[in-house]
């Protein structure tokens, strides 16, 4: 598929009637030096790009995020996003929000580190990723051994276990989704939901 | 007030008195007649004002005209020169300030002015002996001195008006439109003025050494302004002047 | 089937559009340019905009530019004017139509305009810092810019702004950035509903009529296009469904022209103060060569001597001073 | 959704009621003006506010918030009075003709059999006459006064147009002209669109609001056709997708139930579900049901899942209540009841209602894990930040751990969007610092679990221990992997029923689809609805071929769409009884004599013949319900009742607090507040500027709307003495929060029962942290109260007071 035909295939503005315009029809004739005075260099040359998807309403937009730097060895770093232009549903448009989700994965709010907030303390401390899990685990555990309903009364199996619950997330994918649903359910927790209603 | 009893055959002789004279102007005898016009606080303070209102010509014809643009360059280009013109206005400013303390006195308008203004084609000639006789200053100087000081006013006013860096709050911007206007008006006019100054002063030998050495010839005070001449003749000083007071 | 996952941005990065392309540089001129681009147009359909600022938000990022988290001032429209960082901005008016009592929530892309007689150009004094493309993009350039706000005065419909930081202009550039590589500005690529489009301005007039059309057949009597002629048309214009009176669109003006204050100023004021100028410098040159200089005479200083001879108060003159004659 | 975002294009009259697509849905509006701006349609906008959306809309008209029931059974009532139906849909598709049981009844806002003890119906007057056959009882004429068409008619007859602008605040004249430009969709040529969202679901009778639009979109036969349907707009980004995977208490993915404890065995279960048809010839598509549970089970706990142990029926939970939802599960921490909380990309602190509620009950945890790629307020509320979190950290004994999490640029994986297109996307960047996917922190706690068991044994470890774990990395597994898992896969080959030598397909391959699902053992998928998402052919949600032939707005080879890559529901039903489209413009799938063709996958078999196979597939009538019969707990036809906190008194059943069987918990009732002394309607809701709480964090969002704020009319800021942009207090029993006053004419007092009503409009993106202004929420001042069938809080409407005030003490 060539990027650089549907790159100015935006110009047709999904369908607002604007027909097809196209770099010969502004009249570019032979590519000049690539620094030209008085105008900003542009800046996506030599990035990749990548396709995703909004993270934000269910309209999902198509979204590109250019980058630099190489997935494989761990550089790899996004410069800029901008709309899918040959997505069906935004056809290269973004709201306010998707516009600036570059901000959002730089945001200097993101986490980078495990944290964890003992009984009573007022503030945060870091933990390794090893160590928090490991307690995580063991206070599962010790829940669920202690609050686990095997039978109820009348002797059936219901397998429940009530004194844990589990808020699953609106923006992860389907994959993880069902990951967390395997592992939530074979534990027996019921108290399970997720953001639909809010 | 007596009046100087010496005779001259030409002209009608004026009545002089000590008002005629600024502080320091003294004569000063020996094989020549020298006399003091401006001490030396007055020179510095006009050479502080001619030296800005040149700077203030180049950068301000700079950002006037596109083909006089090249002036940036002897200011470090065209951001610095936009930055200090305002600055040396207020310099200017300031300095004229002091200047027209110093001189407003003897620039306010006399009797003989508007003969002298009437005669201005024998000024033009240099036919000094059918003008009247003048003080310290004729209606010439008087004009450019007035002219200076409503101009500086003018162009520092619409100045801080388009003083984009610190004031451009200040006006609305139809407002600014009208400043930028008025001030590079304004502009021209000063210019103007200040070549008839220099060239006057250039024209009227023995004029430049009272702004540089201070002093002028008898002669000079003579042909010129015999009337201040006269007056220092019959008093010699002022006498709120001190013998020996600085020049 | 499924597509190769990272294709590379290869081509298309070569800046097609520069200097050779100029038809007007402030303080300074072009030659004629080679060719001639085809003139462009921003389209803004007021009628079909949301104001959902993806514009504005589109441009902060495309531009790299971030405005300072501001506050809450009893409306929508933040920041609450264009600032060196915002220079695009969603202004919202309540309009009471008085014809059916119906409220209309009338939302405007504030931005440059892109005039095809630049009020901002003609008013600038640094050659260069402003120029013109003949496709009609208007253009700051920052490097010439010197930050004295000319261009603010210049311009009719009060755009430019000026950072307290580097001391220089800014404004909307239409992405010319975008548009040496054959894209449209950020703004139009984002707009959801299509309310901003770009194309050539003979295809965005043809666009703007369908969209009059179909504004009219909605009740919308006085819908038209907002392509003022009065600075020679632009290269962003509106549609608007009362196109009748433009100014109850937070204060787009009726008929902008270039202010003749600014006429003045910069036409005959310039002209004619050089001219002056030049006359009384020349004059006292021609004066000098008439009548020669005013000089002292012999019996100008016997007189002198003769007068003050009995001066009272007089000091003796140093004899070691040489003589001022 | 029924339909798509891109088929929206294709309608005729959009009507936004119980949403804002405008501001919330930016890019899906994107069709709306689409199809204004190309086929001339027009666009309504029902809502208490004049919002983003009412500003580019044809027609606005003012509605009360929580009054939309009445209005809707209003404007059926309108469509019936004049005629305006589509007859042939209607008698063709709908159960109109349907007999119902003698006994069912509804008089004083109430149907029968309810019991005010359990705030319960006993829903067994609710159904069809069954006739000897088996089948239900008939009256193609509509003559029969007990059918559902007359106890229709009969149901709604009260809602006149006063009675309309009595409740709803709506001017007659106003309603009158949205009733007519609605009812000129019954044309077979002219369809109408409904885009609603939270504005409908957020009530104690959400469910009922959507199903009065619902039954109001198949009296004009909108259900089905292109530019049609009622088209949910979800609110995140894969809120379909984690709803279709099951994660809620009741569910199994592909909205298979968890059983309950009445389902003592796996026969029970099954029996009660797999519903036989009620009329002849119909698919009745449940009765597979046992072909999918099974096919899950074997996707749960493989080999562990077999024949003689009722393919580990036991294994799964088994529910003691309808459900343990949100509110619920607060109830019972709050209550001591629960001691660990897992928070995966969630925010409760703000996003549930009655924060002061939630911050207790999070405060009696043992142990809190919030894992988000973001700061959240939840994962702090231990912290004092003033005013805005006003907290004893030193007497909170929660132990809380924030794990660090990736966001969509540095995962890989598959969304769904609200039109059911399973979207796969691709990493662009390597996580910052420690962060990590979701699917290693799932796996990592899982294992870690896992080993405990088998070191230290503990209660029911089975269904741990036996757990289905077939990843190349077991600490670490992949997307593909786990979306082949959703698609399903054959583990033993399939033989042909008919002839035991034929080998259909191999042991160990992905299905092509649900079809080949089977109930013995032999295939396992973890989701059927998804089935056909990743085949043999390779990864049906990466395809990116974008061709549209004939614009219809289908794009059938973009990615996938569950369920068999339909992407219109009820296709069947754009065409007539014999198989011909209603608007040979609009042709989405018609019977070409041997099978059906067109534009999409058909909803029926593709050879099922016209006349005898009805397009609702999944009802076992084959035809839709304009009477729900039992299915829904608050009633078989929607009814007007009013908020639980209501400005106004129920005029049509004025004893009637609220609904009758909604959600509500005792120990919340003293916090409900009535109109003599919080006498403002508010209602809560999204800015276009925002994303719920996520783009606080977002320094260009946080530019474009920068301050929590809340909206009033300039009648009420004029009496409150409130200034345009100065601070006012607004309260309630629950929480008092302080904010900016934007004072609009976009909001209006109405006049509802002869009495002024005036709306508090309180926007929620506020919290503290992120990179905005700091702000309190809306949620500080909702009440607990659950919609009656699926729990959703009533954020949209609720009472309260305000005040001129100097802005909080910190601020």
């Amino acid at each position: 598929m060539n990027m650089e035909i549907s790159r100015r295939n935006f110009l047709k503005g999904a369908g607002a009637g604007v027909a097809a315009t196209t770099i010969g029809a502004f009249g570019f004739g032979e590519a000049e030096a690539a620094f030209v005075e008085g105008l900003r260099a542009y800046k996506l040359a030599g990035t990749t790009e990548t396709r995703n998807t909004c993270p934000y309403c269910s309209v999902a937009c198509g979204v590109i995020i250019y980058s630099k730097g190489d997935i494989t060895q761990g550089t790899a770093k996004a410069v800029h996003l901008e709309g899918d232009v040959d997505h069906p549903t935004n056809r290269g448009t973004l709201c306010p929000k998707g516009a600036a989700l570059l901000d959002f994965i730089k945001s200097e709010t993101r986490l980078t580190k495990p944290k964890v907030r003992r009984a009573g303390s007022d503030k945060f401390e870091e933990i390794s990723w090893t160590q928090a899990l490991d307690e995580i685990a063991r206070h599962m555990k010790d829940d669920r051994d202690a609050n686990f309903i095997e039978r109820n009364m009348d002797g059936v199996p219901v397998n429940r276990w009530t004194s844990t619950g589990f808020l699953a997330a609106s923006a992860t994918t389907n994959e993880t989704a069902f990951l967390t649903y395997k592992v939530v359910r074979s534990a027996g927790i019921v108290a399970f939901d997720n953001q639909a209603r809010v | 007030m007596s009046e100087a009893a010496i005779h001259d055959s030409r002209r009608p002789v004026p009545p002089v008195s000590k008002k005629d004279l600024d502080r320091g102007d003294r004569l000063l005898l020996g094989r020549e007649v020298v006399v003091n016009r401006y001490t030396r606080w007055a020179r510095i303070n006009h050479w502080i004002t001619a030296i800005s209102l040149i700077l203030l010509a180049l950068t301000g014809l700079a950002l006037f005209h596109p083909s006089l643009y090249w002036l940036t360059g002897l200011f470090g280009g065209g951001q610095f020169t936009r930055m200090i013109h305002p600055w040396i206005g207020v310099v200017l400013f300031f300095s004229f300030a002091g200047l027209f303390v110093r001189f407003f006195r003897l620039n306010l308008p006399a009797r003989e002015d508007a003969q002298w203004t009437a005669r201005i084609g024998d000024v033009l000639k240099g036919n000094e002996e059918k003008l009247p006789e003048i003080g310290k200053y004729n209606a010439g100087q008087k004009f450019v001195f007035w002219a200076m000081s409503i101009l500086i006013v003018t162009l520092i006013i619409s100045g801080l008006g388009v003083w984009e860096e610190y004031f451009s709050d200040l006006l609305t911007i139809p407002q600014r439109r009208v400043a930028v206007l008025v001030h590079s008006m304004a502009a021209v006019a000063i210019i103007c003025v200040w070549i008839v100054h220099v060239y006057a002063a250039f024209w009227v030998q023995g004029t430049l050494s009272a702004m540089t050495r201070g002093k002028v010839t008898g002669g000079w005070a003579w042909r010129h302004h015999r009337k201040w001449l006269r007056a220092l003749a019959a008093y010699g000083q002022r006498d709120d002047v001190t013998p020996g007071d600085k020049r | 089937m499924t597509i190769n996952v990272n294709p590379p941005v290869a081509a298309d990065t070569q800046q097609q559009m520069g200097p050779q392309d100029y038809i007007r540089r402030s303080a300074s001129t072009v030659p004629e340019p080679a060719r001639k681009l085809e003139a462009v147009a921003k389209l803004i359909d007021v009628s079909k905009c949301i104001g959902c600022k993806a514009c504005q938000s589109a441009c902060l990022e495309w531009n790299d530019l971030r405005e300072e988290v501001g506050v809450n001032v009893g409306v929508y429209d933040n920041p609450h004017d264009l600032t060196p960082n915002t220079l695009t901005l969603m202004r919202f008016t309540e309009w009471v139509n008085d014809e059916n009592g119906n409220l209309e929530w009338l939302i405007r892309k504030d931005g440059c305009m892109h005039c095809s007689d630049p009020g901002c150009l003609k008013a600038c004094p640094a050659p260069g810092a402003i120029v013109q493309y003949s496709n009609g993009v208007v253009d700051f350039v920052k490097e010439n810019c010197i930050g004295c706000g000319y261009c603010v005065q210049g311009c009719p419909f009060n755009i430019p702004r000026i950072s307290k930081v580097d001391n220089r202009a800014y404004k909307c550039t239409l992405c010319s950035d975008r548009i040496a590589v054959g894209q449209g500005p950020a703004c139009a690529k984002a707009c959801p509903t299509k309310a901003i489009v770009f194309g050539t301005k003979e295809e965005m007039k043809a666009h703007a009529a369908n969209r009059i059309e179909d504004l009219k057949s909605r009740g919308f009597a006085n819908a038209g296009l907002y392509d003022p002629p009065g600075v020679g048309g632009t290269h962003v214009m509106y549609v608007l469904h009362h196109a009748d009176k433009p100014t109850i669109y937070a204060g787009l003006p009726d008929n902008p022209r270039i202010s003749p204050v600014v006429e003045a100023w910069k036409g005959v004021t310039k002209y004619a103060g050089l001219a002056l100028m030049g006359v009384a410098a020349a004059a006292g040159v021609v004066h000098m060569a008439i009548s020669g200089r005013n000089r002292v005479t012999v019996e100008d200083d016997d007189e002198a001597r003769r007068l003050t001879a009995q001066a009272p108060g007089a000091q003796p003159l140093d004899p070691d001073k040489e003589p001022m004659a | 959704m029924t339909n798509s975002w891109t088929d929206i294009r294709n309608t005729d009259l959009v009507v936004i009621m119980g949403g804002n697509a405008a501001e919330a849905h930016p890019c899906g509006f994107k069709w709306v003006t689409e199809a204004k701006a190309n086929r001339g349609a027009k666009l309504i906008v029902v809502d208490p506010r004049f919002t983003r959306s009412a500003a580019v809309a044809d027609y606005y008209a003012p509605i009360r918030q929580g009054s939309d029931i009445a209005f809707l059974l209003g404007v059926i009532k309108y469509c019936i009075d004049n005629d305006k139906v589509q007859w042939d849909y209607v008698k063709a598709f709908t159960n109109a003709a349907y007999i119902v049981k003698d006994g069912f009844a509804y008089s004083d806002g109430l149907f029968t059999g309810y019991d005010a003890e359990k705030r319960e119906y006993d829903r067994s007057t609710w159904d069809y006459e069954i006739g000897d056959d088996g089948y239900v009882l008939t009256d193609e004429t509509l003559q029969n006064p007990r059918c559902v068409w007359n106890l229709l008619k009969e149901h709604i007859a009260q809602y006149t147009p006063e009675m309309v602008e009595r409740i709803c605040g709506t001017p007659k004249e106003k309603f009158l002209k949205v009733a007519e430009m609605i009812s000129e969709c019954s044309a077979r040529d002219k369809t109408m669109t409904s885009m609603y969202a939270l504005g409908w679901t957020q009530h104690s009778k959400g469910s009922q609001n959507i199903r009065s639009m619902a039954m109001l979109q198949l009296i004009l036969g909108n259900i089905g056709v292109r530019g049609g349907g009622m088209n949910a707009l979800r609110g995140h980004s894969n809120i379909q997708g984690l709803t279709d995977v099951g994660l809620m208490s009741n569910l199994i993915p592909g909205y298979l139930n968890i059983p309950t404890e009445r389902e003592v065995d796996y026969a029970t279960y099954i029996s009660s579900r797999g519903f036989k048809p009620l009329r002849p010839n119909q698919m009745s598509y449940w009765q597979n049901y046992s072909k999918f549970f099974v096919s899950f089970q074997k996707a749960m706990w493989g080999s562990a899942a077999t024949p003689e142990n009722d393919f580990a029926y036991h294994y799964l939970p088994k529910l003691d209540l309808p459900a343990y939802d949100i509110l619920r599960a607060f109830e019972m921490m709050d209550q001591g009841q629960m001691h660990g909380y897992f928070c995966q990309g969630f925010n409760p602190l703000l996003s549930f209602p009655d924060r002061g509620k939630i911050t207790r009950s999070l405060a009696k945890l043992k142990y809190l894990v919030v894992i988000d790629p973001l700061e959240t307020e939840t994962s702090r509320f231990w912290e004092n930040h003033g005013t805005f979190n006003d907290v004893d950290s030193a007497s909170i004994q929660t132990e809380v751990y924030q794990l660090p999490s990736t966001c969509f640029a540095e995962d890989e994986g598959a969304l769904v969007n609200s039109g059911r297109w399973l979207q796969w996307h691709w990493a662009a960047q390597n996580p910052p610092g420690e962060a990590k996917h979701d699917t290693w922190v799932m796996a990592q706690l899982f294992n870690r679990l896992k080993k405990l068991y088998q070191e230290e044994g503990g209660k029911f470890a089975e269904p741990i221990l036996n757990l289905h774990w077939p990843y190349a990395d077991p600490e670490d597994p992949k997307p593909d992997e786990i979306a082949r898992e959703l698609n399903g896969y054959t583990v033993t080959e399939l033989r042909d029923p008919n002839d035991p030598t034929k080998v259909l397909v191999e042991a160990g391959k992905q299905v092509s689809g649900f079809g080949v699902l089977r109930d013995d053992g032999s295939t396992a998928c973890g989701c059927w609805i998804y089935s056909g998402c990743f085949t043999e052919a390779g990864n049906m949600m990466a395809r990116r071929d974008n061709a549209d032939p004939d614009a219809t707005g289908a794009y059938s080879n973009w990615t996938f769409s569950w369920p068999a890559n339909r992407r219109i529901l009820y296709n069947r039903a754009s065409a007539d009884l014999d198989g011909k489209a209603w608007d040979p413009s609009r042709k989405l799938i018609e019977w070409n004599g041997e099978k059906w063709e067109g534009y999409d996958v058909p909803d029926i078999a593709v050879t099922a013949k016209p006349r005898e196979v009805g397009p609702f597939i999944m009802n076992p009538e084959g035809q839709s319900r304009l009477f729900t019969r039992g299915m829904m707990r608050d009633g078989p036809f929607p009814a007007h009742y009013e908020p639980f906190e209501s400005p106004v008194v129920n005029v049509v059943a004025p004893a009637i607090r609220g609904n009758p069987v909604a959600r509500v918990f005792e120990s919340d009732r003293e916090t409900f507040g009535d109109a003599d002394e919080f006498p403002y309607a508010a209602t809560s809701y999204r800015l276009t500027e925002h994303f719920h709480y996520w783009t606080k964090h977002v320094w260009v969002n946080a530019v474009l709307q920068p301050e929590f704020f809340v909206e009033i009319s300039e009648e009420l800021a004029a009496e409150k003495g409130i200034d345009k942009g100065g601070w006012c207090r607004v309260w309630n029993k629950r929480g008092s929060v302080h904010a900016k006053a934007v004072v609009t004419k976009r909001i209006q007092p109405l006049v509802c029962d002869g009495k002024p009503v005036h709306i508090v409009g309180i926007p929620l993106h506020w919290g503290f942290t992120g990179a905005a202004k700091n702000g309190m929420g809306p949620n500080s001042l909702t009440p607990f109260v659950g919609d009656a069938n699926i729990e959703t809080p009533e954020f949209k409407a609720f009472l309260v007071n305000i005040e001129r005030s100097d802005g909080p003490a910190s601020a």
